[in-house]
């Protein structure tokens, strides 16, 4: 029963948010980037339904606007992340010897790494453009799936059927693609959901101190950001984009709990 | 005669969420200090009944209707602090799985005092020196180390000697027992279960022995309750139910109790299909930080021939290096020292194709040998991919032909977690099989299925060797099966063979020591000795 | 967690403890000025070890033969006046009389000679030495005192520049010190000047504390930027290091602080609307513009930089971005500056249609321009905003690229940049503000302006010392700045300082440095 | 037990090293200089290079770690290029109150989440479970510094109970210091709180199925006994895990938290001086927050057989 909850909130949230990034590339209400310096920090009013910031730009479009470069984002870089970690998790998990200990020798040294930062030095030197930050992010979370992956392939190595296939004559490459990838792929999925959570925080923390997606373009970071001054004068500049990245997170954390209890349903029912 | 000490009235227990019955309006009782046997597959409802004179049943099930009478109380009116007070000193339970039946993260001294102290006012000295006696009564050789060790230093056969102790240690009038065995192999079986009789008599407790293996309920139980789909088919004296079933359901699981066949010698003689010289399989200590400990021989010098379509069985304890001599003859690990030798040409170091593509295995566990992501009709295509000759269309028609053959004709789309373990052993069969191998080596095929379903799988395999005349390697713990399939037996310890010989030869003149004490600990039905005093003797 | 028990910590954020500042400023008799640096100084030695704070302090301790006037112009401090001979390559300068240092002698030319022998010696490490160097404005034949109140500078060629490099604050104002401030080893001990606050106690990272000094001999003529009357009307000043400018906020609204410099716009936004504080706004000599890149192959044609120059509206970007704190300005020289004369104020006009017509015809079809800019500085942020938005009107694609500071610098130092919404540190001479964007791009890949005739104006420029001479060259320059459209240049900065209401006499000037001397607490 | 310490140190060491390397390369690529950004736009060559010798900048990349690693051998950090404090000390005081927000955070995150998970775990799929899952999934939703703003809008703003901005350290007022803190440990707590539940309850889950905590009830243990003494132990063993994770990465400093609570933190530290290019601080904040990060770990292991005799620390 919870699990159909989780999808269905999960399902209507991601729809939402993807409704929003669509219909933003053919209409908004106004120019997200056009400037009003006449109606400068407007508080929500009919005209404005949220209000504008401190260019008088209206912050419903850049909203729906941010929605689209938000999820254009974290959609590449978990996909980086995610083949990077992988094709790197299963060499290590199912070579083993020196080249696992060298592979887990350096992730660990990764890990130790502050994320954040790193996706930071790595932005300073490629520059920080959307390009820059799916690179630095992508990065940076690299590391978890390498361990995620090496972890399920190290588990399903030992299951029957890996013998059985070499039994049948089939060679260790064919083995690996063809019986530990697809398994190996499950604990992955429910990574990537969780994932794709940390990078619209990451953007938005990025954003916070001073880097992330450039401006004019929009990302629900950049304007929570760039409401941190305006907090007394201007509160509404920080309630929009923050709502919108915790109601996504939201649906990706429901979706992604609805996957796990799909693929282990020991947990779904007593 | 006093009251029951057990009645049970018309129970029902049904499933919380979609209502389905469990235990279907069951009645029976238990007096005291009798031994009763509870009898049924998987499915049969034989565990939710008994827990459910403990009011444990696992969560989702209830108790849907129906009376419980312990000890002339009717427990539904128990007040759930009395019903506590009764767990322990008037009902006790002994569970299946050794290696998590006891808390890893408490001493065994520490779990075992946790009852004693709940329920009765002595002092700390009391309940350890009590600890400790029950501990050498249960044939625990160091009760003073035993005592303040924990659960993972002990083996599952010693686990299960511990659990047993700890519940005899409050004197239970009932004790329950769910399948207290089933996970060891047959010499430790007999001896928790010798013992779990002899403290039963000690204290007067009578027994509910809840288990699917008719021998040990021919052995030990004097009344028996046979179950099936929640429903009680027949109960009585255990020797009148044995011999003589009423219910068709009865007598189909007495007789599928394995049973010494006709011994049809299908050995041709003639050059041996696969032979091993002196095979000597090493398994290396754990890695240390600098060096390595020693080695364990697993397989320590082994001589074998099988020849072209013959069945040779090797049976030992678990540990005897049985199912490692079945994988390093398949080459799947590295031996030690020794020859292989296939078809006359020695495999033993070269990568030989043929002997890869000829020789097949079946695993035990039905649940980890088919890969969760792929169709059924795929999992026994896999193995035709080897043979190039065949067209996508040829190639499908062979997979129907197989299916049908194992009786899965149609359910080649579906996916293994859809069927149930019998039907996936057929599938394994059958992928086996499929590119008709000369040799087969079947590692307890069947030890892991229900009673019933074991003896359908086993003539299914038996057709299959007599219809493509593989040569089969048949390692189980099982000797009722080893007898209904063998031509050959080899008794294997400790990584040698101590006796090998004809199944007749091993089977009625066993020489060997270890031999007689397999043979004797065997659950096989026993027609001759009277069930009662058997098991009392 | 063990707390340490003498906490000394580096960043002493705690505004040293807000609330034991707050009690102290009560107590004591002693009148008490609270005042924020936002790091510690680097030493004590004037125009050596030094950083903008570091001069900030000094210059409450020690004094030049001349100092700056509000306007920049150069005013007389120790020296009552000077000639100029010897075709202004000797400068003689006649001291003040009964001038004492803060051990109580009384300054004296030797006094004047031994500290010039001091900042010339290299082992000083002296910043300025460089400037009278062979690379420098000019080099210093010889010093000597004819007698016991007149010293003579004689250099080895005329320069307009020298007494602005003595009054520099950056060079400590080549303050005249007494023996004493060395050690007999020739090592460092504290400032004996003679300036109207001694060095009080410095607790490293923590704070920095200036004494009245009662023996100052305080000029006549009313206070005018480092020059003028100093009269100290407080007993104490105490420059807490607080790093975090928040922090720094927190301290003054909650009383713990009375003075805090260098406040940005949106710190702006917040404390105009609280009655507690005063705010003092005056407009600086700091230069904010977008610079271009003349070798680039788009932009070295000239039309397409006037186009962008035509587009946007200066004076509508500089009061959104300065919230009204500055007035717009096309032209290098500071508004304040006295050489800012009529011709400096024709800049660009915005004209959109002027803009297109020049588009087309130098074939612009939309190719992407990347400006870069940095978020440290927001009014440089938000210029980029408001000029890519106003370009974009006329149909010009600028893409902003946010580097930081650092990175931003780099690219500036190596002119690896199509554009760049750039800030200029001060400048206090009309020949520095045009040296920092003219010269020749080969050798200085950091000039914007690659212009050879306006080099050799610039040249004459520092030379010759008669201002109307200079005033000719510098609207010259001017035009041909405005022909060439290296760069538009749109507002000088604004130094905003916050001071709690009961803080009465401070007033902030061109150079954004304070001066605590006139200031009284109430 | 010293041994397994000794040997799990000089483990470290390697991973250490490659942070020590690649830290050093890594600030080095980044385009801009300290000398640069000190000198900001009059920067005349002559200064510069005098400024870089000074620094000793404009010797040989690898010799200049070479005496950076012999210093760090000796314990000394080195003097940051900005205001010239020695390293070591000034990131100890940064770091003292990311600590102190960090581990009270987690401390009382866990002290929630632990028995919150157990709790829901025991009564699976119960209203009460549902609303625990619920609460977790959304405290785990929501942005930590977006939560910041928002409390500190209700707190610091409308209520005026807390401070909006700065900080006062412990030594100085401990009343005043811990209104300064309040919201942050309090943002910290709830999103850490969202991340300990959900593990508690899973490994909870896990733990109940099995047959000794029924073997447990079928001695008449009543119920709060056998979730505290034999589903708790070893349930927490993962959720401990996961805590010791958590500590690891946070200890290096909540940049983001420190930056909307304007706190001087370490993160706050490493950032400042990533934007000044101070190399010395930089390479000793990453060095330092990747120690903390083994020495946590370290200690998690250590902490390990406490829970799971199983494990043995031989």
């Amino acid at each position: 029963m919870r699990m159909r909850a989780n999808t269905a909130i999960g399902g209507a949230l991601m729809a939402l948010l993807l409704g929003t990034a669509a219909a933003a590339v053919f209409w908004t209400p106004f120019d997200p980037l056009r400037i009003n310096l006449r109606a400068r920090l407007q508080p929500p009013s009919s005209l404005y339904w949220l209000g504008t910031d401190e260019f008088g730009r209206d912050v419903l479009s850049r909203v729906m606007v941010g929605a689209g470069t938000s999820v254009v984002i974290a959609l590449l870089t978990v996909l980086l992340a995610v083949a990077a970690g992988t094709v790197i998790g299963c060499t290590a998990g199912y070579v083993r010897g020196w080249t696992d200990r060298i592979i887990m020798a350096v992730n660990d040294a990764l890990l130790a790494f502050p994320g954040i930062l790193l996706a930071l030095a790595v932005m300073i030197v490629v520059g920080a453009n959307k390009f820059g930050l799916i690179l630095a992010l992508g990065l940076a979370y690299t590391p978890s799936v390498v361990r995620v992956v090496r972890g399920t392939v190290l588990s399903i190595r030992e299951k029957e059927y890996i013998e059985a296939s070499r039994v049948i004559g089939n060679s260790e490459i064919y083995s690996m693609i063809r019986h530990v990838l697809p398994n190996a792929m499950a604990p992955v999925a429910v990574l990537a959901t969780s994932m794709f959570g940390w990078v619209l925080l990451a953007e938005s923390a990025l954003s916070f101190l001073g880097l992330g997606v450039p401006p004019p373009a929009p990302t629900w970071g950049n304007m929570l950001a760039a409401s941190r001054p305006f907090m007394e004068t201007a509160t509404w500049l920080s309630i929009a984009p923050g709502l919108c990245i915790a109601l996504t997170l939201l649906g990706v954390n429901l979706l992604g709990d609805s996957l796990r209890d799909r693929l282990d349903p020991r947990m779904a029912h007593g | 005669m006093t009251a029951p000490l057990l009645r049970v009235d018309r129970l029902r227990v049904e499933a919380a969420r979609s209502g389905a019955v469990i235990v279907d309006d069951v009645s029976f009782a238990v007096e005291r200090g009798e031994f009763v046997a509870v009898v049924g597959e998987s499915g049969s409802g034989k565990t939710a009944a008994a827990r459910a004179v403990l009011g444990l049943l696992p969560p989702g099930l209830q108790k849907a209707g129906g009376q419980i009478l312990l000890d002339d109380v009717d427990l539904a009116t128990l007040s759930p602090r009395r019903m506590r007070a009764l767990r322990g000193p008037v009902v006790g339970m002994v569970f299946q799985e050794p290696m998590v039946s006891l808390n890893p993260a408490m001493s065994v001294g520490a779990q075992m005092a946790e009852g004693l102290a709940l329920h009765e006012r002595i002092d700390r000295r009391e309940i350890r020196r009590r600890c400790l006696d029950m501990l050498a009564r249960v044939q625990i050789r160091d009760p003073e180390h035993t005592f303040n060790a924990y659960p993972h230093e002990f083996s599952g056969g010693m686990r299960q000697r511990i659990m047993l102790a700890s519940v005899m240690l409050l004197k239970p009038k009932l004790l329950i027992a769910d399948e207290p065995t089933t996970a060891l192999d047959t010499l430790t079986q007999r001896e928790v279960l010798d013992l779990m009789v002899g403290l039963a008599r000690d204290h007067g407790t009578s027994v509910m022995l809840i288990t699917h293996n008719l021998g040990l309920v021919s052995r030990y139980a004097q009344r028996a309750l046979v179950l099936r789909q929640g429903k009680v088919i027949e109960s009585g004296d255990t020797r009148q139910i044995l011999s003589a079933p009423r219910e068709a359901y009865t007598r189909q699981l007495v007789e599928a109790l394995p049973r010494r066949g006709t011994a049809a010698v299908r050995r041709q003689g003639g050059e041996p299909l696969v032979s091993v010289r002196g095979l000597r399989v090493a398994f290396a200590g754990r890695q240390r930080l600098f060096r390595r400990d020693a080695g364990v021989s697993a397989v320590n010098g082994v001589d074998l021939d099988i020849g072209v379509g013959e069945t040779v069985a090797v049976v030992g304890g678990s540990g005897s290096g049985k199912t490692t001599l079945g994988r390093a003859m398949l080459r799947l690990m590295p031996t030690a020292g020794g020859e292989i030798r296939f078809r006359g040409k020695d495999v033993t170091a070269t990568a030989n194709r043929d002997f890869r593509l000829s020789s097949q295995l079946v695993f035990q566990d039905p649940y980890s040998s088919l890969d969760p992501r792929m169709r059924v009709g795929e999992i026994v295509a896999e193995p035709l991919r080897h043979v190039p000759e065949l067209t996508t269309g040829e190639r499908d028609k062979r997979v129907a032909a197989m299916l049908e053959e194992v009786g899965l004709a149609g359910l080649g789309r579906r996916w293994p977690h859809e069927l149930s373990g019998g039907q996936r052993q057929r599938i394994a069969i059958a992928r086996a099989i499929v590119r008709q191998p000369a040799f087969v080596v079947a590692d307890e095929p069947v030890s892991a299925l229900d009673m019933t379903i074991q003896a359908q799988v086993l003539k299914l395999f038996e057709r299959l060797q007599a219809q493509y005349g593989f040569a089969c390697l048949f390692i189980s713990h099982d000797l009722a099966a080893v007898e209904q399939v063998a031509d050959r037996v080899v008794v294997m310890q400790g990584g040698r063979i101590v006796e090998q010989g004809s199944r007749d030869d091993i089977f009625d003149r066993p020489q060997h020591d270890y031999t007689k004490a397999l043979l004797a600990a065997a659950p096989v039905l026993d027609f001759a000795g009277p069930a009662t005093a058997h098991a009392l003797g | 967690m063990t707390r340490r028990p003498q906490s000394s910590p580096a960043w002493a954020v705690g505004l040293a403890g807000l609330a034991l500042l707050a009690m102290q400023g009560m107590a004591g008799a002693e009148t008490l000025l609270r005042t924020r640096l936002n790091a510690d100084i680097r030493s004590t030695d004037p125009g050596t070890n030094r950083d903008a704070n570091t001069d900030g302090v000094i210059a409450h301790i020690v004094e030049g033969l001349v100092a700056f006037r509000d306007d920049t112009s150069i005013g007389p401090m120790l020296a009552e006046s000077w000639t100029v001979s010897n075709e202004g390559k000797t400068y003689t300068f006649h001291l003040r009389q009964g001038v004492k240092f803060h051990n109580g002698a009384t300054m004296t030319a030797d006094d004047v000679l031994w500290s010039l022998k001091r900042w010339l010696d290299p082992a000083t490490q002296w910043r300025c030495l460089s400037e009278f160097s062979a690379s420098g404005i000019a080099r210093i034949e010889k010093t000597e005192a004819p007698d016991p109140q007149t010293v003579a500078i004689t250099l080895d060629q005329p320069t307009a520049l020298f007494l602005p490099t003595l009054a520099r604050p950056d060079c400590g104002q080549t303050a005249i010190i007494h023996r004493d401030s060395i050690g007999p080893d020739g090592k460092w001990i504290a400032p004996v000047g003679t300036g109207p606050f001694k060095l009080g106690e410095w607790k490293r990272g923590q704070y920095v504390d200036v004494l009245r000094f009662d023996g100052y001999a305080s000029r006549a003529e009313p206070r005018t930027g480092y020059s003028g009357a100093k009269i100290v009307k407080v007993d104490r000043v105490r420059f807490n290091v607080i790093p975090d400018s928040s922090a720094a906020k927190a301290g003054l609204l909650s009383g713990a602080l009375d003075v805090i410099m260098s406040l940005s716009i949106p710190d702006l936004e917040e404390l105009k609307s609280r009655s507690d504080v005063q705010l003092s706004i005056t407009p600086a000599l700091g230069l904010t513009g977008i610079l271009f890149q003349t070798r680039d192959p788009l932009l070295k044609d000239v039309r397409i930089r006037r186009a962008i120059a035509l587009s946007i509206d200066t004076a509508q970007i500089v009061d959104a971005v300065m919230q009204g704190t500055a007035r717009p300005n096309n032209s290098a020289l500071p508004l304040g500056s006295p050489f800012h004369s009529e011709a400096q104020s024709h800049g660009y006009v915005q004209n959109m249609a002027e803009a297109k017509k020049l588009l087309v015809e130098a074939g612009y079809r939309g190719q992407p321009i990347k400006m870069i800019t940095n978020k440290r500085y927001s009014f440089v942020f938000d210029s980029a905003v408001l000029v890519q938005a106003m370009a974009q009107a006329v149909g010009i694609n600028i893409e902003l690229e946010v580097l930081d500071w650092a990175a931003q610098l780099d690219r500036y130092n190596r002119g690896d940049y199509q554009a760049m919404a750039f800030v200029y540190s001060a400048r206090l001479d009309p020949s520095l503000s045009f040296e920092m964007l003219a010269g020749p791009k080969a050798t200085q890949p950091r000039k914007v302006w690659d212009n050879p005739e306006a080099q050799e104006m610039l040249r004459k420029s520092m030379m010759i010392d008669d201002t109307a001479k200079r005033q000719a060259l510098f609207d010259e320059m001017h035009r041909r700045f405005i022909a060439d459209v290296p760069m538009i240049v749109l507002f000088n900065g604004a130094e905003l300082t916050a001071l709690h209401k009961n803080i009465k006499g401070y007033a902030g000037w061109l150079y954004p440095q304070p001066r605590f001397w006139g200031v009284t607490v109430e | 037990m010293l041994g397994y310490l000794a040997r799990r140190l000089a483990m470290t060491i390697p991973t250490l090293l490659l942070v020590a390397i690649s830290v050093f390369a890594l600030v080095r690529l980044i385009p801009g200089d300290p000398v640069q950004v000190m000198l900001g736009d009059s920067a005349d060559p002559v200064q510069a290079m005098q400024l870089r010798a000074e620094l000793g900048l404009d010797q040989p990349i690898p010799l200049q770690f070479m005496h950076w690693i012999a210093k760090l051998a000796t314990g000394d950090f080195g003097h940051s290029i900005t205001n010239n404090l020695a390293v070591l000390p000034l990131i100890l005081d940064r770091f003292q109150i990311s600590a102190i927000i960090v581990l009270v955070a987690v401390a009382a995150a866990a002290c929630i989440a632990v028995p919150a998970g157990l709790i829901a775990a025991w009564k699976q799929n119960s209203l009460l479970d549902l609303s625990v899952v619920g609460g977790a999934t959304l405290l785990l939703s929501i942005p930590s510094f977006w939560l910041g703003l928002l409390l500190l809008l209700l707190f610091g703003l409308k209520l005026k109970w807390l401070p909006v901005v700065g900080y006062v350290p412990f030594s100085e007022n401990f009343w005043q210091a811990t209104t300064f803190i309040l919201l942050p440990i309090a943002t910290l707590t709830m999103v850490e709180i969202g991340v300990l539940t959900r593990m508690a309850r899973a490994a909870s889950i896990e733990v109940l199925r099995l047959e000794y905590v029924t073997h447990a009830r079928a001695k008449g243990v009543p119920e709060w006994l056998v979730l505290g003494r034999h589903v708790l132990p070893n349930a927490f063993a993962p959720t401990w895990t996961l805590i010791g994770l958590v500590l690891g990465h946070l200890l290096g400093g909540i940049a983001v938290i420190e930056t909307v609570f304007t706190l001087p933190g370490l993160g706050r530290l490493l950032v400042d001086s990533i934007f000044a290019r101070d190399y010395p601080v930089v390479q000793g904040c990453l060095l330092f927050t990747a120690m903390i990060y083994v020495v946590v770990n370290l200690i998690v292991d250590l902490c390990y057989p406490l829970f799971d005799p199983r494990v043995t620390v031989a």
